[in-house]
Order: C-alpha cells, then structure tokens, then sequence
C-alpha cells in the first residue's frame, strides 16, 4: 500500500509533465495544471502523513525510505510546489514573451515545471546516495530551462550560469560518490551498496583517508547546488531572473531538499571521519554562507534579488543547525525549514503585482508599498519581517532552537558569531522593510487586479500558516522530535 | 491554627493576584481589539488603562506579599510566566507611567485610521512590556524583549514617514539589535547552562555572560557609549509612547541586567560593578552635559533619560561592588536605591514627555528657542511641568531627591571603604554625581525658563490655550505621585532593600533613616519647608508690590531680546570647550557701510557620532563594498572559486589539518 | 533634652538669623579698612534690611508666581539648613536630622529658586548672573563632595555631629586627608559665598555680577530675604568650618570657645583675601576648583597610605 | 592498453584547452569518449549487459552528443570572439598546474592503478579548466564533457566496475544537460549575436 502511494507521489506529477502537453489551449493547460497539482499534493501530504505516523524508526522500501525528517521536507515541497502550480496561471498571463515559441511555451513552461516537481519529490524519499545524484542533476536541466523562462538576456544568463556551476559541481560530487563507492566495493559493489543504511552500516571500516576525501569531495560538489558560500554565486542570478513561482520553488524547496541529502551523507558517512569533522565542515558552510549574505543584504536591491540573498543566509543559518547536531538544533532546523518555505515563496510571490504595476521594480528595490497597495504592502511586509526572524515569526523561535542546540553542543564561539552575523544581516532586512513600507513612493494607488487579489489571497493563507507554525513551534518545541528527526534517517 | 490560616491568607493572595494579572492583561488585549473596531481610539484607550491599572495592583500586591505567584523561573524552552517581587515592582513601574500615558493619548490622538493604529500599537507595547516583565523562559523572554523593541518602531512609523523619522527608526532598529546579539548570546547560555532554573553560573563563562549581557541590556538601557539610538528614536515617536519608551522599557532592561547579574550569575566578581560604575558615571555626566547643549525639547530629554539611566546603573555597579568587598547592608541600600530611583524616575520622564506632548499639541515646533511665556496661558500643564523638573533636578523634597540622595549616600560611602581602588572609585562617582546633579538644575533652570517662563517668543505661544482635561488629569496625576514618593520613600525603600542581595531589612518609616546618614526625614522636611515658605510668603505680600518693568537698561523687555538657550549656557560650553568642540559661524551682510543681517550658527556635535559611529559605520559600509566585488558576474571566476575551495580542502586534508 | 543641646539650638537660630548680617558687616568694613577707606559701619547690612523691610517690592512685567515665591522659598531652604548646623558638637532634634546631603540639597533649592526668578522677569543681567552662578555650583557641588567623602573616613558617616566629633579627635592633626579637606573647604567657601576672586559681592556693574545679578529686579521685603540668604550661607560655611574642620577640643565650652573664636576670624580671612585678591575670570575659576579636586584625590590617597583608619 | 586510454584521455583534454576552432575541439572530445568507450567495451566483453550499457554510452557520447554540439555551432555560424583570449601557451600552463596541483592532493583511492586515479581525477579538473580559460560558451559544454570523461573512466577503472543503473542513468543525465546546455547555446548566440561568454557578465552586485 505504502509503496504504491509512494510510487504514485513522484509518478503523477511525471505523468502531470506530458498531460500538460495535450490541450491546445492556454486555458486547457492551466485546467489540467490545476488537477495534477491537486493530486500531486494531495498524493504527497498523505505519504507525509504516513510517514508521521509511523515513520519513527523510517519505513524502508525498495528504492525509498520515509522518516520524519524525509516526511517533513515531503510536506513543504508539496505545499510550496502547491502554491506555486496554482500561481503559475496569473504569472503566465501577465508575463510577456518567453523562450519558446508564444504558442508552445505554456505546455514547456508547466513540462519543465512538473518534471522539476516531481524529481523534488522523489528526491526527499530516495535511500540511495547515487540515485540522489541522478536526481539533483535531473532537476538541474529542468529548472535551468524554468530559469530561463522569460528569455530576456539576463534571464539566460542567469540560468547559464545556474547550469554551469552546478553541473561542474556535481561533477565534483559524483567522483566523491565514485570514491565512497570504491571504498565500499569490498561490502559488495552493487547499486545497492551506496543505500544510506549501508552506508551507515560499513562507513566504520572505510579507510579513513577514503571516508575523509569522499566527503569533501561530494560536501564541496552539493554545496555548488545548495549555494553555500562562497560557491553559491548562481543562486542571486538564478532567483531574481527566474519567475516567480520557479524562484519560490528554488529557493524554498530546491535548495533545502538538496541540503537533506547532504545531512543524510554527512549522519552516515559522518561516523568514518576523526571529531565530527563533517559537522565542524557543515558549520563553516553555514558561517560562510552568513558572512558573505552580509554585505549583500547591505546594498539596496531589486526585491528578488534580495530574497534570495536571504536566501543564502538562511540556507548558511539551516547549515549550522546541522552542523551543531543536537536535538534542539535539529526540531529548529524543521522549523526554519518549513517558516522560511512558507515565508521565502510568498516574497517570491508578491513579485508578480510588483513586476505588474512597477516594471521597474525588477532593477530598483521598492518603495512605500504601503501608500500604493495594502494587499501587496502586507505580503511584502509579513514575509520580510518573517526572513528577518522577528517574534512572533516561527524563524524566530528556530533561530533561537537552533543556537540554544550549538550552546548544548558546546559550540559558544560559532553560536556568538552566528548571533553576530545575523544582527548584522537583521540591518539590511530592516532598512529594506522600512524602505519597502514606509519609503516615498510615486503614483498613485494601485487598482487592485488579478494579481493584486492572488497576493491578497496568498498573504492571508500563508500567513496563517505562519501562525500556526509559530504556535506549535513555541509550545512543542520542547517536545521530544528532535531525537526521533536525527535517528529516523539511517 | 494561626500557621495554617495564614496559609490560607497567602492562597488567597495568590490567587486574587493571580486573577488580576489575568484579568490585567486580558483587558489590555480587549482595549487594544477595541481601539482598532470602534470607530474612535478613545474608548480602547480607556480600557487599556484600566489594564494597566489592574496589573500595576497586581504588581503591588506580590510585591507586598512577598509570595512569588505563576511559575518560577526554567531553563527548558516550556513556555511559563510568572511575577515575582521583582516583576511585580516593575509592573508598578509600568503601571504607573502606563496608566496616565493611555490616558493622555485618549485625548492625544485624532479619530482617524491612523489614530486607532497607534491605540492598537500602544496596547501591543504594553502587552510586551508586560510580557517581558512576566516571562519565566527562556524564548518567551527573548521573544517579548524582541518585541519590546519592534513595537515602538512601529509606533513611529506608523506616526510619520519622513526621511528623518525612517532613519532614526533604522538607527535605534540597528543598534539596538547589534547589542541585542549578546542579550541572546548571554540569555541562551544561562538558559542551556540551567542558571535560570537556579543553579547561579560561576566559572570562566561567568565572565563571558557578564560581558555579552553588559553589553546587550546596557545598549538597550540607552548606557554610554552605546546610547547613540536613544537621543534620535525617542524624539520621533508620539508623546505617550516616547513616554513609555524613555520611563519604562529602557528601565527594563535594566530589570534584564539586574536578573542577569543579580540572579543567574553567581557573584561575577569586583571588575563587573566597576565597570558598571563606570559606565554610569560616563552616561550620567555625558548625558546631562549634552543635554545642556540641546535646543529641541524632546531630544533635551532623551538626553536626560541617558543620564537617569546612568544614575540607576551607578547605584547597581555600587550595590555590586558593596556586595564584593562583603558589606551585605549597603549593598541592599545601594540596589533599593538604584530601584527607586528607576521608578522616580519613570515618574517625572513620563510627566515631562506627556507635557511636552502636550507644549506641541498647543503650539507646534518644540525648539526651546521659540517657546516661552506658556506658564501663563497653560497653568495646569505648565505647574506639572515644572514640578516635574524639579524633581528630575534632583531638588528637595522631591522624588528625585529621595533617590538621588540614597543613591550617593551610597557612593559616599564606597568612597570610605577599606580598599584603595574601592574608595577613588567610589569618590569619583560621588563627585560625578553631585556634578550630574547640579548640571541638572542648570539643565531644568534653562528649560523652565525658555519654555514657561519670559515673554512668548511665537505668535502660537502668545495664544496657546489648555490641553483637554484627559491630559491634564494624566500630567497632574504624575505630578502628584512625584510629590508623594519624595514626601515618603520610606514606604517603599526596605521592600525594594529586601528585593535586593542580602535579604536586609531596614527600618519602616515616612523619612529614610539608614545607618552611617543623618538620615532623611522627608516627611519633616516638606512640612517644614511647606510651612516657613507659606509664612514668608505671607509676610513679604504686604506692602503691595509696586508694577515696573524688568530692568535692561532703560529699554522696554522685548522677545527679540530675550535670552536663548546658547547664550544661557555659554558659560558651561567655554569651560569644558574641549569636550564639546562646539563650532559656531557669524555671516555679518554689510551693503554701503551698514550692516544689513547678522546669521549666526552655532551647534555642539555630538562627539560620540562623530568620532565613534560615524566612522565605524563608514568602514563598514566600505568594507561591505569591497566583499560585494566577489559577485563580479564573470562564471569562470565562480568556477574559480569552485576549484580554489576544491583545492583548499584537499590540500587542508592532505597535510592532515582535517585529522 | 540637656543644656548644651539647649544651647546649641539657640545658636542655631539666633546666630544664623541675628548674626550672620553681621559677617558680611565685619567683611565690608574690614575690607574699607584695609583698603584705606572709612568704609561703613559693621552694623550697616541690619539697616539696610530694616529699611528694605519698609519698602514695598516691585512686580516687574512679565512675571509668574515663581518670582513672587522664589525669594520666600530661597530664605526657607537657608533657613532650614541653619537648623541642621552643629554648633559645638551639639544641636537639638528638630526632626529634620543632621544630615550633610540634605545641607547640599537645600542651597541647591535655594540656588535653582533664584535663578529660575532671573529666568521669570526675562531680563538679561539676572541671566547672565544666574548662568555662571550655576556653571560655579556644579563644580562646586562636585568638590564639596570629595570634601565630605574625606570628612566621612574616620567615622564611616555623613551625620554632621559624628564629623563634627572627629574634628575633636587627638589624631586628626597628623592626617594630610584632613588637612586637604580643610585647604578645599576653603575654596568652597569663597564659592558659597560669593567673595573674591569668585565674585564680588559689592560690585554694582551688572555685567561682572554673579550672585548679585539675579537680585537686581527685587526690592523690599523680597530683596530683604535674599539678602538675608546671602549673609546666612556666610554664617553657614563658616560654622561648618569651624565645626568640621578647624581641629578643636573635645569639652562643649571649648568648642564654643573655638567657635566664637573662628567666625570672626574666619571672617576677617575673608576680608584680607578678598583685599590682596583681585577677582578672577569667569573661566579660571574651574581650573581653581579643579586643583581643590585634585588635592582631594591626593588626601584620599593619603588615607590609605597612611593605613586608613 | 590502460595506460596509452589515460594518456590519450590526458592530452586530449590539454589538445581542447589549447586548439582554437570550435569543431576540432568537439572532435578531439568525440574521439575522447570513443576512445573510452572501445575501452569499455574491450573491458566489459565478458558480460552481455555490460557491453550494451558500454555500446549505449559509446554511440550516445560519441556520436549523438558531438553532433547536436556541431549542429550548434553550425547554426551559429557567424561566429566573431570580439575578446581576445589569453595566448595558447599560457592557457596550458594553467591549466597543466592548477590540474597537477588538484590530482596530487588525493590520496589512493583503491582503483586499479596509480596512474588512473590521477588521470581521472586530473581530467576533471582539465574539464573545469576548459571552462575557465575558453571564452566561448560551447568550451564551456565541452569541459562538462571531459570532466564527465574523467569520472567515466573511475568508473570503469572501478573494481567490479559501475552499477548498470548509475552507468544509464549518468547517461541519460548527460544527454539532457548537455542538449539543456546546447539549446541555452544557441539562444546565446541568437541573442549576443556571439558565444562570448565574458559578454555574459551584466548581472552583479
């Protein structure tokens, strides 16, 4: 039953790619991208949901494993692909000219789309490190066409760029792969050997320089695709030229989901290297990853631009929470995982009225929203205010789990540069939020149209969202999760 | 028996302070809700207060009590709150500037959208005040002192939106934060090391706690040198919220500070108090010497509130210190006073920001320079004004006084102690405070005189009229309080001494009667001062005083004339030039030998702006410029980077750095 | 309540009442004398009070209550502080204490009401006397707590009659803290009470006076409280002098003895300084304060060297 | 035999770092994946499975990749590099170091031979490099094909040699990037009207 289900949460939307394909009409296509995103979602939050229910010690298949931590990351990218799918219709109809021909552009747009979903998808259940691989690379070709969309030539630039380093990247990783894999040939050479329980199960007798290079190799390759610092110079391009839905999908479930595979190879392979090397490695990502955001977050920028800065210090502020692998730690890893999810995409989200109303807002950053748009202002609003981790934003509570864990895990100097760091950052967000908000702004008030009520509607839903996750995170976060999300994955 | 039903009497107690602190801030939530449905402010305003009102008794009754109620304090991350005697003084604290402040504003604020947001905004503030005060955990704490700060930010933004507002609110945002960083550092390291729960931390840690939350809760306390968001934020926000933000929230961090250091640290040893001391002495004398120098009323205050801080942090540092060198009963006086002084002065920063709220509702612009006269045609606001200046000088038989007097009793008394670099330390903070002290007179002498007092330098003035009845009744409730605190602090000074380390009880009574003092009958004193001066005045009224004109030299007094505040405090300015490097410039426009204009600019920088952050945020933002080049868009220097960090790692790992 | 207290409370106020005009009498006339005029007469300052009590007062425009109030308030608060005064070790219980901050804290009163009165009738020259009389109080304010951080160190206390009894101790000769005490105490007192080279009480030039200036405005009974204040804080610094400073005899006799003894010649000290001295600038007279602190450190510092106590 | 695939492998990605006309350089990259493929196939002639996986990748690599690469620039013909490159000699002598410095500092990792390991590892590095010192776009496509190169031959210098779901699945990836790479390639030079991809720099910070 479990399998079938599991099957299905990858398969529809690949089957949802090349439906897309048959109507002839733009209509006809969001129609049939309205079902499939239903399913797909419907599909995925179950097996989610399954895989709460009794995925304690992770249920094992024959080519997937479903634990919590594997549950959790299932849920967001549902939700936000969800979010997205059922954006996409008003971004294609207010955006202009694309790479593809006028006529087959939408059924490319919702292919590449679909494709990239569902490699997420099945990306958060693999059990195999070299199946992992085949399926970052996978969602490297579809989103970089995604990326490109729009065809202006920044945009192919940009997804260029995307396509290059992370191809090279991987690359990178795959020989690491190649290395383990050589290393574990003695347990038997077969596909089977770079499952993550085998992994886990012979990574102790690995030769120790073998264990040490496979890591940094396939660490150093992944972080290409996560945008680590200081290898994550894609990723600012990559988010504020792509549309919108695909950046929110991007930023809030592509570069996390990757992120999981990395944690899965450092808790397994982590046990054949000397004093937590892998998490003292995941730490210095994180704390690159916060340096380098700084200065960026500092400069006033286009909104996605910023966004995805953000972007970057965020995945460095989940990076840490790994590397301190505590159980605190961990539950405010979840936590940061799904509010910066929820709160990244309805950023990403709001740049559609924006782009609508102000093209120029894809030079400038905003200013004065709350003059021109009270929709817009409060999406703006909720989801910068949320990045910048004030209370009672769930970022908050995770920012503040995930330092108590690098506190347990007697990592004080990390911790205090991290609380460094991130004020620093706070700096940036806060001028953009004022500036966005409050600043002079031009014109007169916008007449709220379609994509004015899209993010009406989606600030509202989100929001909520966020309540809800702020809630739970403040009442539970002491519950006993942590323990279960660290064990459940080898 | 009697055990038992006294027992019982505690239950009860509990239970009634219990029920009105629920009560307290669930009212509060409705006025705030109710503020933003009805069509006017006005009547969630009302609720608040009565919010306020409750809580603040609530406060009072633990604090009488002396039984702690709600949870204790924890070291996990479970959500709890509580009032002990300590968050139960500080609730006064808030009740008691929070109560007229809502009142005030139910007049202050027009009926508009704008009006009700900044009700609404005003209920959250004090919702977090509160909270703050009230929260037993670790991420509730952190997570309403967060909100402690966002608020009045806020309340700014939501007033006005101009350039300068958007700036100062960036700034005190900035700072704020930045400091903050070793609130948290501080807060999660207590939290994770159990001291919360009670098990005070000690050790090499202890030092590193105690200088990341010096840091953090002194540069939200508005402490110098990290004080430089108070003189800009403060200004900006409408009356009754600058009111709050200058008499209540920086005092709590104080209260974050004193749990910090009085609390979950065990004793941090004698360099933390000095260096408090230090810090309250630097912020005491700078703030009120740049106060002297300021020519906008609000930003005057703002200034004023540095040095009132600075005062409060001297007589922690001295309770610190007395606690050190083993002198458990001074250091009880020396906190008590430090605590009272907190509260007094709430009292009189509040009064003076709600009247000077009240100055601009009547005529606009609040430059010292084109005030005066209002004395006359505002006798309620003004009378409150200036008794509330009275009090923040420091002048018998005030509040102010009280405090002050206790609080270089116990400097003094620093200076006498047995060791060296005890007693210069504590003779310096004498003589700082004492200075301090007498720089305020000058301050409020130059304040009331500009702003009451002389002939009206502006038409506004000249026809300025009474503000509502709401604010005056606020104005004049604070104005009361601050006589009856300076009439009998002994009320509530060996409460607070109990609070404080040692357990020591004092003796009870009107007056302050301590040990080693000719003690202070306040009481006595105001009686006697009340009496002699209504005899006096009796005796000189007869015979009836002969009108004139003010003697300048023959002339008749005109405004033009009339003296500025520049000119009043020149004589301070050419002493200490080489503190204030004040720069002035006189253009003199002569056309066919006669002098047609004379411009004269004169204004003293703020030395801590341009010597300390301007050039540090300059570095940074240049620094910041030079990382950005690392996005230079060319692909193949990333995939440079690519292989540079390939190769470091490896080669790190080769020669064996990564075991 | 004993005879010597008795005594002392009489003093208390008859000599801070009846005879301190007399000070600033003797002052004057001694120094016509040693300038070489007749000068007037040492009884002179009651006259003039006897005639400024007959005269009606002025009520300039503008002007609020504060003018009105500030000369009563300003006689109160010296009229309490003579309360607090020790005179010969003893003084009665009139249940204002004896403290030594509550004596600052009533001439700081007294200070603030008439300056804030120069501020009420809106005319220059009180200003401008005002301003420096407050720019000379906070320094002045400062040093005079140093000098009672001093005074406090044998006895941990800062009761004016404990301080008063350590002036009687066989040991505080030999202390340098003591005597740093006492040279500073001077300056204090030449501040306090307006003489040279601080101010200079007889001038009639609004423009170089200090604590005269904010008097100019006022005339009968009014300028006859203020003037009355100013003799009285004489009257005050002196007995403090003598009491706190001036080593003495334990015996309460002897200490009135050395009392009687040391205003007059207190007083005539003043009047020789103010001959030989000429007044100073404005501005250097924080410089000559500041040295006072610094000799007030130095005692400190003796103290300790010294072994403390 | 393995020495004289390394060597070749080797020289060639050097050969591609240094020739100047596109077409050659996707030959020399052609004739490297034939290579490695004869050599794949020579290897797995023991077994049936392997040796259709090794054909698959052999045509794919060697045939059908070079020829949309060619078709590419064919379509592109009008082609004018406006900068100019560094000179050809000191393209080699970078990318020789960087390459030199990179293989030296992995250990053994228990493939067949000393040899090989450095090959491989070092030709991924030379496929990045391409990337770094050729200008135009389609060195950049070429370079991810050496580096694929390289790890290929790990691959089959591999005990017990590749998983036959890695081997296709690596294919398969292979051909969509790099078709993904040739379309983006072509719409560069529709639209820059030359493969420059230092023309490529107008998003910074």
């Amino acid at each position: 039953m479990t399998d079938v289900l599991l099957i299905a949460v990858p398969a529809v939307p690949l089957v949802g790619a090349l439906l897309v394909r048959l109507p002839r009409t733009p209509g006809g296509a969001d129609r049939m991208n309205l079902i499939g995103a239903n399913i797909s979602t419907v599909l995925a939050l179950t097996a989610s949901v399954v895989g709460f229910v009794h995925g304690a010690r992770g249920l094992h298949g024959s080519w997937f494993v479903l634990d919590h931590a594997g549950a959790c990351f299932l849920a967001v990218i549902a939700v936000v692909g969800w979010c997205s799918a059922m954006v996409s219709p008003t971004y294609l109809a207010s955006a202009g000219k694309s790479l593809f021909t006028a006529r087959r552009a939408r059924a490319w747009y919702y292919t590449a789309f679909y494709l990239f979903w569902a490699a997420l998808l099945a990306l958060a259940l693999v059990k195999n490190l070299g199946v992992a691989w085949l399926l970052i690379e996978a969602t490297t070709g579809a989103s970089a066409l995604l990326v490109a969309y729009s065809g202006r030539r920044n945009a192919l630039e940009a997804g260029w760029k995307y396509l290059v380093l992370t191809t090279f990247g991987l690359a990178v990783a795959l020989l690491g792969i190649l290395i383990l894999f050589a290393g574990l040939a003695p347990h038997g050479g077969t596909l089977s050997t770079l499952d993550w329980q085998s992994i886990a199960r012979h990574a102790g007798g690995l030769p120790h320089q073998t264990a040490l290079f496979a890591l940094i190799l396939i660490l150093v390759g992944l972080a290409a695709k996560i945008g680590w610092a200081p290898v994550h110079n894609w990723l600012p391009d990559a988010h504020s030229e792509a549309p919108p839905p695909v950046s929110a999908l991007l930023s809030a479930a592509l570069l996390p989901t990757v992120m999981l595979i990395a944690w899965r190879v450092v808790l397994t392979l982590g046990v054949a290297v000397p004093h937590h090397l892998a998490d003292h490695l995941m730490l210095a990502f994180g704390l690159a990853s916060l340096a380098i955001a700084v200065p960026f977050l500092w400069r006033p920028m286009a909104w996605k631009r910023l966004l995805a800065y953000s972007s970057l210090e965020h995945m460095g502020i989940l990076a840490l929470g790994i590397g301190f692998a505590s159980p605190l730690a961990t539950v405010g890893v979840i936590i940061h995982l799904a509010g910066h999810a929820l709160a990244k995409s309805l950023g990403f989200y709001t740049a559609i009225p924006l782009a609508r109303h102000d093209p120029s807002s894809a030079q400038r950053a905003p200013r004065g929203l709350a003059r021109l748009s009270t929709p817009v202002a409060a999406g703006a609003g909720i989801s910068l205010a949320t990045l910048s981790g004030l209370p009672p934003s769930p970022l908050f509570f995770s920012e503040l789990l995930i330092l108590l864990g690098g506190i347990a895990a007697h990592q004080i100097t990390s911790v205090s540069i991290a609380a460094v760091l991130m004020a620093l950052g706070f700096l940036g967000l806060a001028h953009a939020l004022i500036e966005t908000l409050a600043g002079e702004s031009h014109g007169h008030r916008w007449r709220s149209g379609r994509t004015v009520r899209l993010a009406g509607r989606l600030t509202v839903g989100l929001t909520l969202g966020l309540l809800a996750l702020s809630v739970s995170a403040y009442l539970l976060a002491d519950s006993h999760a942590g323990a279960s999300l660290m064990r459940g994955i080898a | 028996m009697p055990t038992r039903s006294a027992g019982a009497r505690v239950e009860r107690l509990i239970g009634a302070s219990e029920a009105l602190v629920l009560a307290g801030a669930s009212v509060i939530i409705v006025g705030a809700l109710s503020a933003v449905v009805s069509r006017s402010p006005r009547a969630g305003l009302t609720v608040q207060s009565i919010g306020v009102v409750l809580l603040g008794a609530a406060g009072v009754w633990v604090l009488a009590s002396g039984h702690a109620v709600g949870a204790a304090f924890r070291s996990d991350v479970r959500p709890a709150f509580g009032v002990d005697g300590l968050s139960g003084f500080f609730l006064l604290v808030i009740a008691v500037v929070g109560a007229p402040a809502t009142l005030f504003a139910r007049d202050a604020l027009e009926a508009d959208g704008r009006g009700r947001s900044l009700a609404l905004a005003t209920g959250v503030f004090l919702l977090a005040l509160v909270g703050f005060v009230c929260a037993r955990d670790v991420s509730t704490f952190l997570g309403f002192w967060e909100l402690m700060t966002l608020v009045p930010a806020a309340a700014i933004l939501l007033a006005r939106q101009d350039r300068e507002a958007r700036h100062g609110v960036f700034v005190y945002l900035a700072i704020t934060h930045i400091g903050g960083a070793g609130v948290w550092v501080s807060m999660l390291v207590l939290a994770q090391h159990g001291a919360l729960g009670g098990h005070p931390l000690g050790g090499g840690l202890a030092a590193f706690v105690a200088c990341a939350s010096l840091v953090g809760f002194s540069t939200k306390a508005g402490l110098m040198p990290l004080h430089s968001w108070l003189p800009r934020a403060h200004p900006l926000a409408p009356a009754h919220i600058s009111a709050l933000m200058s008499g209540v929230m920086i005092k709590l961090a104080l209260y974050g500070l004193v749990r910090v250091l009085f609390q979950w640290l065990a004793p941090p040893g004698l360099w933390v108090g000095i260096t408090l001391m230090a810090v309250g002495a630097l912020s005491c004398v700078g703030g009120v010497l740049y106060a002297l120098m300021q020519h906008e009323l609000k930003r005057l205050l703002a200034f004023h509130s540095i040095e009132n801080v600075g005062i409060v942090a001297l007589g922690l540092g001295a309770s610190l210190v007395f606690g050190d060198i083993g002198q458990p009963t001074w250091s009880a006086i020396a906190f008590a006073a430090a605590l009272l002084h907190a509260l007094n002065h709430a009292l009189f920063k509040g009064l003076l920001f709600l009247g000077a709220g009240a100055f601009s509702k009547a005529v606009g612009s609040l430059e010292l320079d084109r005030l005066g006269g209002l004395l006359r045609r505002m006798p309620w606001t003004g009378a409150a004004f200036a008794l509330g200046a009275m009090a923040i000088a420091g002048l018998p038989p005030l509040n102010g006084f009280a405090s002050e007097w206790l609080t270089l009793q116990s400097l003094l008394h620093l200076g006498v102690a047995s060791h060296l670099g005890v007693a210069l330390a504590g003779a310096l903070a004498t003589a700082a405070l004492a200075a301090t002290a007498a720089l305020a007179v000058y301050c409020f002498v130059k304040v009331i005189g500009l702003v009451l007092l002389g002939l009206p330098r502006r038409a506004e003035c000249a026809q300025a009229s009474e503000v509502p009845v709401g604010m005056r009744a606020s104005m004049v409730f604070l104005a009361g309080s601050c006589v009856a605190l300076g009439v009998l602090p002994g009320l509530l000074v060996p409460t607070l001494a109990a609070l404080g380390p040692g357990r020591v009880t004092l003796p009870a009574g009107a007056g302050l009667s301590v040990p080693g003092t000719g003690s202070l009958p306040t009481l006595a004193l105001a009686l006697a001062l009340v009496v002699s001066v209504g005899v006096l005045a009796r005796l000189a009224r007869s015979p009836r005083a002969a009108p004139a004109p003010a003697w300048v030299c023959g002339q008749l007094p005109a405004a033009g004339l009339a003296w500025k505040a520049a000119g009043f405090t020149k004589p301070l300015r050419l002493v200490l030039e080489v503190l204030f490097r004040a720069h002035r410039e006189v253009q003199v426009s002569v056309s066919a030998g006669v002098v047609q204009s004379i411009t004269y600019k004169a204004e003293v920088p703020h030395l801590f702006d341009t010597l300390l952050y301007g050039p540090v945020s300059q570095a940074a933002l240049r620094a910041a410029g030079v990382a950005r080049r690392l996005q230079s868009g060319s692909l193949r220097a990333y995939l440079i980077y690519l292989l540079a960090l390939l190769g470091l790692l490896l080669a790190l790992a080769r020669i064996g750095v990564l075991g | 309540m004993s005879l010597a207290t008795l005594i002392a409370g009489v003093i208390q106020v008859a000599g801070g009442v009846l005879g301190a005009p007399a000070i600033v009498g003797l002052i004057q006339h001694l120094k016509a004398r040693l300038q070489g005029r007749r000068g007037p007469p040492v009884l002179q300052p009651y006259r003039e009070l006897r005639r400024l009590w007959g005269k009606s007062g002025v009520a300039p425009e503008p002007h609020t209550f504060i003018y009105t109030l500030a000369p009563a308030l300003a006689a109160a608060s010296t009229a309490l502080v003579l309360l607090l005064l020790p005179i010969g070790g003893h003084a009665p219980d009139w249940g204002l204490g004896n403290d030594a901050l509550v004596l600052v804290g009533l001439l700081a009163l007294a200070r603030f009401t008439v300056t804030l009165a120069a501020w009420d009738t809106a005319g220059a020259f009180g200003l401008m006397g005002a301003a420096r009389d407050l720019m000379f109080s906070v320094f002045v304010d400062g040093l005079l707590l140093l000098v009672l951080v001093l005074l406090a160190l044998p006895l941990h206390s800062t009761d004016l009659l404990s301080m008063s009894h350590v002036a009687t101790l066989p040991e505080v000769w030999a202390r340098p803290a003591h005597w740093a005490a006492a040279l500073t105490f001077c300056l204090v007192i030449l501040a306090e009470t307006g003489r040279q080279p601080v101010d200079n009480p007889d001038t009639h030039l609004e423009l170089t006076m200090v604590h005269e200036g904010p008097l100019l405005e006022y005339a009968g009974r009014d300028l006859a409280y203020l003037q009355w204040a100013a003799a009285a804080r004489h009257w005050i610094m002196l007995v403090l002098a003598c009491e706190l400073l001036i080593p003495h005899p334990g015996p309460f006799v002897a200490q009135l003895a050395v009392l009687a003894a040391g205003v007059p010649a207190l007083s005539v000290a003043l009047a020789v300084c103010e001959t030989v001295q000429a007044k100073m600038r404005v501005l250097r007279v924080p410089l000559l304060l500041g040295s006072g602190a610094a000799l007030c450190l130095l005692g400190l510092a003796s103290w300790f060297a010294g072994g403390g106590g | 035999m393995t020495g004289a695939v390394t060597w070749g492998l080797v020289v060639s990605s050097l050969a591609v770092i240094v020739v100047r006309r596109r077409s050659l350089a996707i030959a020399l990259v052609a004739a490297q994946s034939l290579g490695l493929g004869l050599y794949a196939i020579a290897q797995g002639s023991r077994t049936s499975t392997a040796l259709a996986v090794a054909g698959t990748v052999l045509i794919a690599k060697a045939l059908v990749l070079p020829a949309l690469l060619l078709f590419t620039v064919r379509r592109a013909r009008k082609e004018r590099l406006i900068a100019t490159e560094i000179p050809a000699l000191g393209r080699l002598a970078i990318s020789v170091a960087a390459a030199l410095a990179v293989e030296q500092s992995i250990p053994r990792f228990g493939l067949a031979g000393a040899g090989v390991e450095h090959a491989a590892v070092g030709v991924l590095a030379l496929g990045i490099l391409t990337a770094v010192v050729r200008r135009a776009v389609l060195f950049q496509a070429l370079g991810f094909l050496i580096a694929e190169n390289g790890i290929y031959l790990t691959g089959l210098s591999l005990p017990g040699g590749l998983p036959v779901f890695i081997e296709l699945g690596l294919v398969f990836d292979l051909v969509v990037i790099v078709s993904v790479a040739a379309a983006f390639a072509a719409k560069i030079h529709e639209q820059l009207g030359s493969g420059d991809s230092s023309l490529l720099e107008a998003l910074r910070d």
